[in-house]
């Protein structure tokens, strides 16, 4: 089920990961009119982020719903409309709030259509922006998406492409269950290609974005410009990196993993999370548990320091992944037949 | 104090005593281990269920708690599916995976069955803004204990509910007690209509031993939510007559009180002022508590009859079954 | 409005203006790259802070939000470790950890500094309490804005404040916006004084532009809290002058509407009664102006000779250092 | 760092986990006029699992506090306490009610110490119940341990023995640090030898429950029995396990884990939490960094099935891990040599 990477020869336009978020907002708010977004200063501040800024004025305050700071009304709301026939998109502003919300979205969200026997699906999707690296200190600077990976019920994606951007709302939105999207805050300003592709776009899979022979880097959205950087290094020294973007954090795309694993028997994976208990924790116990012969090397991780994010920006920089770390870690793995 | 009309007595008669001899039979079922887990009782309090459930229509919302037996069979869940809930058989309401606190069905739009304090209320909201955004003038009904009140949910969800108009109708059920914590250990408030009037929505207190006032103050106040007329709260004073749940010894309150309060119990509340005005015999309840008894009796042989859902199913309703996994 | 006190004028005046004139240079330094992150400027609301802290004792507690540089500088942290806190060098009164939204003085009781809306409330709460059971007469003033009392915690905190009667302090700065939120989409009952008053607290709102008003207001409040009349909340009416913060493009409000507030700034609004009534003339303000001047061009020196906290250090006060790790 | 095993010859004598972590509270309250207990039923009721049943009667209600429902807000009045002199034991009634309060726990008490620069450190220690078996459905059978292990600031406690329930609160109250104990629901009636050991208590250390040399066993709270149990049918099948109990789930004592993986060469871990990002990931993750070239075979997980726990028993036992699974894992680990 890996998602196809895009065709060279497809149409190409360029726009930022945050315009294409919110052109995939207006194409499903215009095509479904159960769709809406509900959110803190979605409407008439324009997002947070801007990313909704301008879809106001086009679908009126009712569909563009700006909020009172009260994350679990709001989002357990959201679960609410989805019972009763809409399909809410929620902007929970960041991660750091979301802890506000995780009661509902744990218990309700995710826990409503088992407990009922099957009665009660709950077709919601909540966008939230994730990660550090904007010296916003300890209390706006968490990665916690691996948490949210943790929860049955619940599906969790990570776009770390203008593609992933443009085409992974709507087949989250024809989605049954709920799904939760990830947005890192240092991709917004990015500028990449539109491909064709993104209108064909699959959630469930994870996709190669470079193709390689010596080592696999596994990651996942804000580090995956970071872990590209690294591979184009190692390719400077003669090391040929396959670097796979998660894109679905649940579930894991373990088959595309497998694969790669069988051609470079070597591992490294990139996330932003704090390292004990992150998300990398649990890919490299399942490639343990499914490729442990595979193995020329054991697995190894690039995270984040296990510390709450400092604000100056030297230890910032020194606690997050870093190209250089990436770089270091691949080339022990290389030498680490033991 | 309006005369009392023989048939509508003899309903509401039929709505509490189904609802106290059911959790009487289910008393006994907990203590035979048929039935496992947390339950909560209602008795004391089926004239709240009773009353309530009677002003709404097919096509509201109900979204209940974990104290819900009465709310679910009043609704038309049938009482044999949920006996086979709670004897954790595929043949229950929730097919066995929910249990006493997990209540649903979808066909008469009852959403549980929540046993998270205040975990409901956004729910309800929810349901209530979709029907808005439709235009369907449909109610939902949400109703939570009296210690739901200190929860911050409470007070995001009232302010929401009021801030955007949404027809939903909040029932508070204040029983005195959030399991051994009083009222007033509880809230620097205790007038819990007063409370909710602050978010500037209509609020009234009303008797919950009194099943005919509950009804009529929930007819009213279901009418003005369904005329658009914004948000409502009631608060309906009542009494748990058992413990919290069947692990509780009650340290927390004399057993002079509860036998205090036992002399409003709401059946025998009403069975007394119908047989004084003559418009219900002895007879009448007898027939009553026959019907019920056969009804119970049935619904316990369905669940003892019913089939444990297959243990390679273990992993299914995690997800919805229509798309591929 | 009884008579102007001349040194009492030149000290509101000059806490008025040290934040001020430390918030322009803040955004000076901002542009420049030298300040990151998320800055809040306090500017429009300095009054609020001025008149507030002056009624607290130095035993008291501050708890505060992310638009906090005022507080900090009038509750006596000195302007130079709080520029360098906002430079991210070791000097700073977090050394450099917290920046801008959270700065932090044990030494003065000031707790911050707190980025999470309403999460530093049941801080708050807990302060006054380890007050009270140690039979301490202190008090603890908790700022926040008008956005927090949607916030399920600030409905925890009231209730929990007024059931326990706490020595708490609840100083709500509404701005009328949270972010680009007004208060009208954001609250059903928008008079916040009442809707605090609920709780069963006294309550009462404050001319947050008149720091003479606010300062009186805070001292019967301080007087009452501290002589054990339980907690008390003061709604102080103000505007922020200046956007929410560096990024927001301000499209939820009009020109006018900061324009007509701006004829309402706090600092000239007593500088202008002052001179009118003589207590103060023009050269006293220029020997202010002059004396804030040189504070803050030594503290942004002081700031730009920092050091960075070495990098070896990365890890340290995740834990105390106390127990070995 | 390895906690010292009972030494046989201790003075014995018997009492329920129950009963240990109520002496501990009694003990602490005496010995510290700081100390005191808050939470929701802790004192008219007698605590929801009757463990502080009876204190409320020697120490008041001051100090035996019964909080309004209020998980966020009394969870952080125990922050402010704790920053203000006191040595607060908070008592959330159960993990399940604690995602309420974990803004609290996560952006406060977890974080205040740093993002002060080193000023505010919180002494603050709090209790909850965790874990399924009990037929308590979705929203009551949660085993989030493991997701508290990863927030940095805090230490993270699993007392599964009667030493460990009576001995852990006094030095977690000595810790300048918030440090999170978790009573696993299944325990709180065992009934269990109290050796002289319990007052020496450390909290920084995991224990070898039983010493082994064909294959290690890791586990920890609620599943310690269990383990324990798979332990002796092995033992009967000639196979010797060693079984570890983590005790401490923050900090990980890695160095008792690898000195037994360097002894069997062989892992099993056993977590009752979900599998997909369960502590049980991080301890595979960990192995795998630190002692691949001592494995045999791939270190596998007895973890619960990914399913919000369903009421029915048959179901709840079938999704939670069971002394035959983790014998069956034992069994292939050791015929893993692939
Ligand atoms: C958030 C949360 N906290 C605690 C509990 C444990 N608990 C279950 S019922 C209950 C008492 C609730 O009292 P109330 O709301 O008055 O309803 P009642 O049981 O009286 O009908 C408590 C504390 C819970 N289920 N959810
Ligand atoms: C729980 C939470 N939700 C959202 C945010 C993002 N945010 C930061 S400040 C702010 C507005 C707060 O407004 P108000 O309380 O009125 O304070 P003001 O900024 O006006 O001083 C918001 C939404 C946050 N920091 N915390
Ligand atoms: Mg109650
Ligand atoms: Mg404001």
């Amino acid at each position: 089920m890996t998602a196809t990477v895009p065709a060279l020869d497809a149409g190409i336009t360029t726009m930022t990961y945050r315009d294409a978020l919110r052109e995939a907002m207006r194409d499903a708010l215009r095509a479904d009119e159960r769709v809406f977004l509900m959110g803190e200063d979605v409407g008439r501040y324009g997002g947070c982020f801007a990313v909704s800024k301008g879809l106001l004025d086009e679908f009126g305050p009712e569909r563009i719903r700006d909020t009172p700071l009260s994350e679990s009304g709001f989002v357990g709301a959201g679960i609410g409309a989805a019972i009763g026939g809409m399909r809410p998109i929620v902007e929970i502003m960041t991660v750091n709030f979301s802890l506000l919300a995780l009661d509902q979205i744990m218990n309700n969200a995710a826990t409503l259509l088992h407990m009922s026997g099957g009665q009660c699906n709950v077709p919601l999707v909540i966008r939230m922006t994730t990660g550090a690296g904007r010296q916003l200190a300890a209390q706006h600077s968490h990665s916690l998406e691996g948490w949210y990976a943790h929860i049955p019920g619940l599906k969790i994606l990570a776009p770390a492409t203008v593609d992933d951007a443009r085409g992974m709302l709507q087949p989250a939105l024809d989605d049954p269950d709920p799904v939760l999207i990830f947005e890192h805050g240092s991709l917004y300003g990015m500028d990449g290609e539109l491909t064709d592709s993104w209108s064909s776009c699959s959630i469930s899979g994870a996709a190669v974005r470079r193709a390689g022979t010596d080592v696999t880097l596994v990651t996942y959205g804000g580090t995956l410009p970071k872990t590209l950087d690294a591979a184009g290094v190692l390719a400077d020294e003669g090391v040929s990196a396959e670097v796979i973007d998660l894109r679905s954090l649940r579930p894991l795309d373990d088959r595309t993993i497998l694969e790669s694993v069988a051609r470079t028997h070597r591992v490294v994976i990139v996330d932003e999370g704090w390292r004990s208990g992150s998300l990398s924790a649990e890919v490299s116990a399942r490639i343990m548990e499914q490729a442990f012969w595979e193995l020329d090397a054991p697995v190894t991780r690039v995270c984040s320091a296990e510390v709450p994010m400092p604000y100056a920006q030297h230890l910032e920089q020194a606690a997050l992944p870093q190209v250089d770390r990436i770089v270091d870690a691949a080339r022990d793995v290389l030498k680490g037949d033991g | 104090m309006t005369e009392l009309d023989r048939t509508h007595v003899l309903e509401l008669l039929t709505d509490m005593l189904r609802v106290r001899r059911f959790e009487e039979a289910c008393v006994e079922l907990y203590s035979a281990a048929k039935i496992r887990g947390f339950m909560h009782l209602y008795i004391g309090e089926e004239a709240v269920a009773a009353g309530a459930l009677r002003a709404l229509e097919p096509e509201d919302a109900i979204v209940a708690t974990y104290r819900e037996h009465g709310h679910a069979l009043l609704r038309g869940v049938p009482a044999a599916s949920v006996m086979a809930e709670m004897f954790g058989v595929v043949e229950g309401c929730s097919r066995g995976r929910g249990g006493s606190m997990h209540l649903f069905d979808a066909a008469t739009r009852f959403y549980g069955g929540n046993a998270i304090v205040a975990g409901g209320l956004p729910v309800a909201v929810g349901l209530a803004l979709a029907d808005q955004m439709s235009g369907r003038e449909h109610v939902t009904a949400c109703f939570f204990g009296d210690g739901a009140v200190a929860e911050g949910e409470f007070h995001e969800c009232m302010n929401l509910a009021a801030l955007w108009q949404l027809p939903v109708l909040f029932c508070c059920e204040n029983n005195l007690y959030a399991m051994g914590t009083a009222l007033d250990r509880s809230e620097s408030q205790t007038d819990l209509a007063l409370k909710a009037a602050g978010y500037e929505m209509t609020a009234w207190a009303v008797d919950g031993m009194d099943v005919l006032a509950v009804e009529s103050a929930m007819t009213h106040a279901v009418d003005a939510v369904r005329n658009g007329g914004g948000p409502c709260f009631l608060e309906f004073r009542t009494y748990r007559f058992r413990a919290h749940s069947m692990y509780d010894p009650e340290l927390y309150r004399g057993k002079d009180e509860v036998a205090a309060w036992k002399e409003h119990d709401p059946i025998a509340a009403l069975q007394a002022r119908a047989t004084e005005e003559g418009v219900v015999s002895q007879a009448d309840v007898e027939d009553i508590e026959r019907t019920i008894a056969d009804e119970i009796a049935s619904a316990i042989a369905f669940a003892e009859a019913g089939h444990l859902e297959p243990v390679e199913d273990l992993t299914r309703f995690v997800y919805s079954e229509a798309v591929a996994r």
